[in-house]
């Protein structure tokens, strides 16, 4: 983990803040205006970024990115400018970003050049989507080494011990899916009662992805857990909403973080 | 779950507890005498297996001295291999408590087999179909909705039918306790992949037994490899026996230049669906859309253990296109009245290459997964090309 | 030729000869040791015999104490009983040097299994087939044309499809040498409902094993009775064993008091298509076109040894509306997943309602005569019109 | 036999004159036209009518006939008037009939009714187109006992070992159908030949039913045989012919009689 990711969360556990985390699908519905979001994001108070590289097959993401995913393959972003993405980032904002795909686009590009490529955008870390803990150890070695972070997934569906398991092998923060694409299977309460359990073994920050789209729902997860990771409302925010897109995001994401930081 | 460097469980963390589940629950069946007696006597009594090894004489004799044989699947309750699965993972899905089956199909065909074999042992069934598929393929969704299957239709114009089993593993991610998920591929996360290749090998088994008693000596045994599900099931009994040849084909489409499906013979290893197995993906591994004409050869990728045996050479894949595969089911139409489906018309294409080339006292047995009346309008249209394009020009 | 005062051959003398050349045929070829070996070797390794008893447990459950089970012809080559007629055929006209085979079909079964098993001994095949029932079976027609079998249309807007048996007949009355022909029906003159009796009795022997070896002890045997072919193979090896009641079903089309295809119920002996045996007339001896949504029992007439049967009261003989069938189709649809042709529906319809006066330890065995895939549009419409008839009043 | 019917037999032997037998369909289209037309058939030089029962399935008869018998079906023609046809026409000729049907229709009238139907018209026998000679003993010695006859058929596939079986049991004369509603199955010389062969053992009047519809073709079959049976083309002739139909019978009937005498 390197400085600008380990700075947030332990500024997130010191502050008792809770951590915001916001996706966005790389090139929808175009790099440059990739850019401008991610700006906003971090300027409206995004503590971290998840930056979606599309892939054709999003299977685990709802109907919302994977139209956005559809949107963006046809601009055939290359690697080059995904590292041209994130340096152009960097030279105005620190925010970390995270970058977001599915195993297969990792192991078509190389793992070891996969990482330089991450390393040269001055990225923070990887998400994989279909690679469970159990399968990513050489994958989290390799970041590791490169000071990156590979956040693992927990879900209604992981039980306690393998939470533990997940939890001790984790490098950085754990990103709780309550959805897989579906609806929610949990009532809040059960979602509430899972977090405790969860928290009294592990002190690692755990972000909820569930399906929040307000800051009523935004302030009702972060509540429970460490930091939200909001993603499809988002994403659905760009989606052929005209010129108004960047002042609507920012008070989208300005109203979202406004929710969190209620309590 | 793992065939050499192939397989495992490439899923989002909601999907690795159940699938965690139905493997535990898969050891304890097959250790189970009771279940397997269970399914031993779907299959006898309900399936009508075992089903026949059919010579051919009049085929044999016009192409050379060898002989050619079919393993028969489209004699199986259903009209294909696919009754043995669906009859396997009923019972799992009784065993393991649940109340459905989940699972896709791309012809209707898997899915019908789910219903049928869900309705005879009391579970509800869902099948996602593809708004296409259904649309070219009335007969299997007819049989579905008289079965009192629930389709969830998904559209997908964009991503092809490979979107079908996306989104019926992505419902089976939030549905674990109440569904038992099927997948029709092959190229599925561990479990899978070795359950289906176990509850399927009864047809190699079978062949074996009915490959000595005739008194016939294979050289080669060839079968259709989509994500090879049939083809795993056929050749694992004769996979240690280094003295056969084995043979996947795979759709070659129009051409292995254009579009196809040939994810072994052109593609790449990588993840798709939960396996790491061979895949169609382009160079920035984006999963490339597969094309055949057979609808079930039409997949991007393929089991693990086929991507294990084909670095191994123990099975030689090839490729064959569409029309080669045409004409041999007219062939063997013309020949010897059986009709069969498309996808082995692959298998029995590439057999009637290899028939000249063997000698008096060598056999072929080629492996058909299925019967061919859902082909029936697709051989019309495909008779009448043929014709316009002889009579001067594709009008 | 006889089986009491009925069967024998009513026929044009032009006729006579060549059948008693077929009969005289049939003789040495029932005593010829490698005739019936090549029979069996076809039903064995072709056709996929023997095909299943199956057991009904959640249907059976459902209805009472007893047990259903059922002999699955559907699971044959071609999804039908009548591809072991063809088989027989087939070999009889290769036995005596003809070179074509030809014969009727109202659905295209027959005609596709006859095309399947001409096109496999080298044979030639001519099948007359009614304009109307082309148009109503165009999977049968396709199938036919897919395997190069010769469609000779038949147009008789008034005298309904019993026409295409007399052209087929007729036709092969000027072309003896040449052809083989093969009756659809049992109904047919000497030697044809012996010689397909025999042929077909394969069906019967296989179910007696097999309900031996499953340790089922039938009360009643129940098959569908069109000119009664399948019912004839199917109770043949039963009628001497006086403990089982055998039961053949008739169509009842909408009703007894209407048209209906109940040639032994309610109709009175007569000669029609050359044999003397229960027939559909009026009072002057005009034969009337039988009504019955199944095809295959829309008949005018049954095969003498059925008349025979009905004198005796061996076999009992009942009719089945066509409401009834549907609904027992789609009951055995929902709760065993498995689908079978309107005319099995007939005789499991009649199954259904025997089922709830049974004791435990009693079972019922229902003849299944074939599959019921070109059934499902009618299948369809029947529940579109239930379903119309429900919301108040037929539309 | 009745003497009506002998007489004709006698006479043709006696003069060498080949047998004029012709066809009508009962009631096509109408009764009373059907007497008009068998007695243009007596007058014009016919020695026999064929007076077809319409049978609702005349398999082994071809399209014409099955055309006319569904036309005279739709009449609903029941036994009583058919022998008061046969009365009628009595009144006025003496030429002899022969009552043809299909053998549904006399076991449905049952034989003895059947029989006392054919007395009560003046009829001279019957012609049962679906009852070989092996089927029809009983019929046949019913009808004797009447003085009535049942001419037997014979045809390309009756070899020469039946042909003398059935001669043996003939009563009457034989009808050779040369076809079965199909196309004739034999050329000329075969025809020839295979009369020869017969004529050798037996001397039975022979009737040659062979799609004869004209003079020439009349003259041709009775060259080799002891007559012609005309059916086809005398009912093709009165199938919608309008008001000139008594003429045009009359005048084929006439060039049909002159082409078998013309020898």
């Amino acid at each position: 983990m390197n400085s600008r990711l380990s700075r947030v969360i332990e500024q997130a556990k010191i502050t008792q803040r809770p951590i915001f985390m916001a996706a966005l699908v790389a090139a929808d519905p175009y790099l440059d205006a990739t850019l401008d979001y991610m700006k906003v994001l971090a300027d409206e108070g995004a503590d971290l970024i998840e930056l979606i590289l599309p892939f054709s097959d999003p299977t685990y993401h709802g109907a919302v990115i994977q139209r956005a995913s559809a949107r963006a393959l046809r601009e055939e972003v290359g690697w080059d400018e995904i590292v041209t993405l994130g340096q152009r980032f960097r030279e105005t904002h620190q925010t970390p970003v995270i970058l977001s795909t599915y195993y297969n686009r990792v192991l078509s590009r190389g793992v070891t050049p996969f990482i330089a490529s991450l390393c040269a955008a001055d990225f923070d870390g990887a998400l994989v989507t279909d690679l469970p803990f159990d399968e990513s150890e050489k994958l989290r070695a390799a970041l590791s080494e490169a000071n990156l972070v590979l956040p693992p997934f927990i879900a209604p569906t992981t039980s306690l011990e393998r939470f533990k398991h997940i939890a001790q092998g984790c490098d950085s923060f754990l990103v709780w899916t309550g959805h897989t694409g579906g609806d929610p299977t949990m009532t809040a309460q059960q979602f509430e009662q899972r977090m405790r359990e969860f928290k009294a073994v592990s002190s690692r920050p755990i972000l909820g992805s569930m399906k929040v789209a307000d800051a009523e729902r935004a302030r009702m997860v972060s509540r429970h857990c460490d930091g939200v990771l909001v993603g499809s409302a988002m994403v659905w925010l760009i989606e052929g909403r005209g010129s108004q897109t960047t002042d609507t995001l920012a008070a989208f994401v300005r109203d979202l973080r406004a929710g969190m930081d209620a309590e | 779950g793992r065939y050499g460097r192939f397989g495992g469980r490439f899923v989002a963390e909601a999907l690795w507890g159940p699938l965690q589940e139905v493997a535990d629950a898969y050891e304890l069946a097959v250790a189970d005498p009771q279940f397997l007696k269970q399914f031993d006597e779907l299959l006898d009594r309900r399936l009508g297996r075992p089903t026949p090894l059919t010579p051919l004489p009049r085929l044999s004799e016009k192409l050379g001295r060898a002989r050619l044989w079919l393993k028969r699947e489209d004699l199986c309750q259903g009209g294909n291999f696919t009754a043995n699965l669906a009859a396997a993972y009923a019972l799992m899905a009784v065993r393991m408590g649940r109340k459905a089956l989940v699972g896709e199909s791309a012809t209707g065909e898997f899915g019908a087999a789910l219903g049928a074999m869900g309705n005879a042992l009391g579970l509800k069934t869902l099948i996602f179909m593809g708004r296409e598929d259904q649309d070219s393929e009335p007969m299997g969704v007819r049989r579905m909705k008289e079965l009192g299957v629930k389709i969830e239709t998904v559209d997908a114009p964009i991503r092809g039918r490979k979107i079908a089993q996306s989104e019926a593993l992505r419902f089976w991610g939030t549905h674990p306790d109440d569904y038992f998920y099927c997948p029709s591929s092959l190229a599925a996360p561990d479990p899978y992949p070795r359950m289906s290749a176990f509850f399927l090998s009864t047809i190699g088994v079978e062949a074996r037994v009915q490959i000595e008693r005739a008194d016939c000596t294979p050289e080669y045994l060839v079968a259709p490899v989509g994500s090879g599900g049939f083809a795993a099931g056929f050749f694992a009994e004769f996979a240690p026996n280094e003295t056969i040849q084995l043979v996947g084909v795979q759709g070659a489409g129009e051409g292995l230049s254009g579009r196809h499906a040939a994810s072994v013979v052109n593609g790449r290893p990588g993840v798709f669906q939960g396996t790491y197995s061979f895949l169609l993906q382009d160079e920035d591994g984006q999963i490339l859309a597969p094309a055949s004409a057979a609808a079930g050869l039409s997949v991007a990728n393929v089991g693990p253990q086929h991507a294990q045996w084909a670095e191994q050479g123990r099975v030689h894949y090839v490729a064959v296109e569409d029309r080669e595969a045409y004409k041999a089911v007219q062939m063997l139409l013309k020949e010897e009245g059986l009709l069969v489906s498309l996808e082995s018309g692959h298998a029995l294409a590439y057999a009637l290459k290899l028939l000249p080339t063997l000698d008096e006292g060598q056999d072929i047995v080629v492996g058909i997964s299925g019967a061919g009346e859902r082909d029936l309008a697709r051989l019309e249209a495909f008779r009448a090309a043929e014709k316009a394009a002889e009579s001067g020009g594709r009008a």
